[in-house]
């Protein structure tokens, strides 16, 4: 019954062509030790979906593991801009399908919810809309005016770093949830790493605090470290030397390859 | 950098003091200085404002992150509750959110941004991060308040290259100036110290006047108090709020 | 800064006409104690919203002060129908607007998202929609069908019992978390009461397990056994004998106010 | 109540045994057979369903409820995550549920059901508590199977007084028999030890065949046999399993 297996066999679930919903945001409870594992298993035409994303998608863009990045933000924030990512979309090699954070989270809430499409407040005067060919609905009830809905994107794989798992794929979130736990509802299958495996009666002591159920789980890695060179609450921070070495790396596609040796 | 021309406090106490207390102000993704304006505002004269970030903290005192993130675990630091991301942007879409704090690469006559492309949006000459969740929030929130950390024409332009996002935008802290928006338009609230109109201008890739008229005079932003200093030096004794002018 | 008030201070909050989405699901963390301060306080035309609830809407038809109940479920489960309820909609004094939970939860979340409507997946072969007049969309992207879209309730008020709560208004709920997280996005304003109030601090300790953030609660009332004849996780389990006493005095309007006498 | 005539048990039993190992099942309100069912079913041929329920219980262990509630705090015994009432209705309109476990005041012959009022809807001879999840489960949900403890002509109706919820029925489990539908017409799949297939026919509003067709026989639903009965005695002792037939 144990959903326990290594890096390399969870990242041998995903096939080319795949959509995947990353965990985290930024630097912080990425899934970056999987994103590793599908450059090295040399995973090809990915789709990616993320609201805020820096490490792992500038990774997999870099390793040529992408073919569309559904994102809000891609970028290191006070560090700049994601120089593989950035690279790839001025290239052509991928494409940069440009959303607003909160049009990731709809259409990740529309496939939540079953429904083929989420309403999303906002979006005035932003070209965002003609770009995407998002459209607009007027409420039928009469009360309100247009509003735009955004088509659901449904996610093959939700990748979600964790703090702790059991065997199943109960998974705990310490700290901000970030959007873990709407990827892990719309998403067709689930894949967590965890800094620690725990029984299943250690989650049940505060059951609240399980965001993830472990019956949408495929597989579960233990994988202490997995957010590095990000950030994981409570277990260690960003590491600042190992990110600017990254970010050097990251502009010279020759250097990827010792990237992922170095990380092993 | 002298203490007469410290870019980075001057820009966080004019941003700290348009904060109302008691007022819900949301700050993003690479935002040390709203997240020390938010702090600022709180020791001084907004004790019941409620900060939020992406990580979920509700009215938390996240120290100045040395890192540059605003998004990372230290954002909960003394927070009772977890308010994460979707939530906020739920709230602003309810109508609920006071002032939200955002940058753009462009910004043009009309406050509006762009942080999407420089070029085609499908084939950029520059690619740009994205702009997070401003195209939800700025036609959303109450108040808006942009900031830049450079003020030049490339910056401030006449047409963006792409819209990213518009909407309720009160002012622009910039190094060089406070800029409000006046029916529909920007125009030039106050001059930092040590600067003048004409410098202002000068920076600007659009014709830009006074809030009282082309022909008006502009104050200079009142210069941050000993006492402003001081909080924003036991805030963030390492200098955080340089990281962006580096 | 406290918002602590007393019960019939908090009650008073509510004007005649509002509309009280009711925390809690049949007899279980109700807010028991502030339905019986609304009964008291003499509170007419209210419209109540919630997805299965029992004693709570029962009170308050017997009470006289409802005019609308919104819910997928009004009775005790296997005690039966809820006698006050019943007699209001079969004598015409309360519009029971019928609802699925589902459409329930539908409508709190076009509230919570700012927007006039919520898809929501099935309602096939019911009835509901053409009975309630809700409307179907075609999906613009050409993806799906039609889907079934529910207007927006915005309630002025998410009335919610929970275990600790801090004096600004921050509520931690334990177990069950039902609808109330919901309530409290949807809602205009919130009320709380509170089993136990803690300085804030304490809920610092564990912020995941807030999920009622203070800034959006009016007032917050110190109510030890405010569930009550209800349980509350963690507190107290359902008081079965005083639930027979009460769904006898339902059957007869004239031992209501001995119930509320009692109940003080 | 004789040990060959044990209704509430026999009900159970043929319940359980329609629910196959790896399912997700949700049991609602009013569920004590249900949730019997399930935890039978985890003890003997199942051990890895996951019942969910309206607290968020996920494959859970609860005990048999002696308020006959299955809505309140002890329904989440044991179990690892919260996942609620919600989070359910998501899952099952994205296709994830595999099992509903549902009941109707009312149910026709195409296994449509009415919880919502005999008469008018708008203003109702009798009031009926509502459908609660139903109108959006049975079209959604994989398999969903009704229970109802009472099987007479006023159950079983040609023609709903209002048509609460539809969708994807399996089967009917009834103190008298087991209903299946077939080709989209509920059909006597067997009926329990002690019943005949004109009983049934007898107690139910509308014409009904075997599911073999009208002149076809009707086995006999296996009954519960000594290790199902230990294990609900176990579950169950102090038979909170008779509390809907009182």
């Amino acid at each position: 019954m144990s959903k326990v297996v290594s890096l390399a066999e969870a990242a041998a679930l995903v096939r080319d062509g795949d959509t995947l919903a990353l965990g985290g945001n930024l630097l912080h409870r990425i899934p970056a030790a999987f994103a590793r594992a599908l450059a090295r298993a040399g995973r090809r035409r990915l789709e990616l979906v993320k609201t805020a994303a820096a490490y792992d998608v500038d990774l997999l863009c870099a390793a040529g593991a992408v073919a569309t990045v559904h994102a809000g933000y891609v970028g290191y924030e006070t560090h700049g801009m994601a120089p593989a990512y950035r690279r790839a979309v001025e290239s052509g090699a991928v494409t940069a399908a440009e959303h607003a954070c909160t049009t990731v989270i709809a259409a990740l809430r529309a496939a939540a919810f079953g429904v083929p499409f989420q309403p999303v407040a906002g979006l005035d005067g932003s070209d965002l809309p003609a770009a995407r060919g998002w459209r607009r609905i007027a409420d039928p009830y009469g009360r309100g005016g247009e509003v735009v809905v955004i088509p659901s994107i449904r996610p093959d794989w939700a990748v979600l770093h964790v703090q702790v798992a059991d065997a199943q794929g109960n998974g705990r979130i310490l700290g901000a949830p970030y959007e873990d736990p709407l990827m892990a509802r719309a998403a067709r299958r689930v894949i967590l790493t965890a800094e620690r495996l725990v029984p299943s009666a250690d989650l049940a002591r505060e059951p609240e605090l399980t965001q993830v159920p472990g019956f949408a789980v495929a597989a579960v890695v233990h994988a202490p470290g997995g957010a590095w060179p990000g950030s994981c609450h409570g277990f260690y921070d960003v590491d600042a030397a190992a990110l600017d070495e990254w970010l050097r790396a990251a502009r010279e596609p020759a250097r990827l390859a010792a990237h992922l040796e170095a990380a092993r | 950098m002298s203490a007469g021309r410290d870019v980075p406090t001057q820009m966080i106490v004019a941003m700290a003091r348009r904060l109302r207390d008691g007022e819900t102000v949301f700050y993003g993704v690479a935002s040390p200085l709203p997240l020390l304006a938010t702090r600022l505002a709180q020791r001084r004269h907004a004790p019941r404002l409620t900060p939020l970030n992406i990580p979920g903290g509700v009215g938390a005192t996240p120290p100045a992150p040395r890192s540059g993130s605003t998004v990372g675990p230290d954002m909960l630091a003394g927070s009772p509750a977890v308010f994460p991301l979707m939530d906020i942007f739920d709230l602003s879409a309810r109508g609920g959110l006071d002032v939200v704090f955002l940058s753009g690469v462009q910004i043009d006559p009309t406050g509006a941004i762009n942080m999407s492309a420089i070029g085609d949006l499908e084939r950029p000459r520059t690619k740009l991060p994205g702009g997070a969740g401003s195209a939800c929030l700025m036609p959303t929130a109450r108040r808006v308040l942009l900031w830049r950390s450079r003020h030049d024409p490339r910056s401030f332009v006449e047409r963006l290259d792409f819209r990213t996002a518009a909407g309720n935008v009160e002012a622009v802290v910039t190094p060089l100036a406070v800029l409000a928006r006046v029916e529909g338009r920007l125009a030039v609230e106050s001059v930092h110290e040590g600067m003048t109109l004409d410098e202002v201008r000068a920076a600007t890739g659009f014709p830009i006047d006074p809030v009282g008229g082309r022909g008006a005079g502009v104050p200079v932003t009142p210069p941050p108090t000993a006492d402003e200093r001081a909080v924003l030096d036991d805030l963030d004794p390492a200098r955080v709020r340089d990281l962006e002018f580096r």
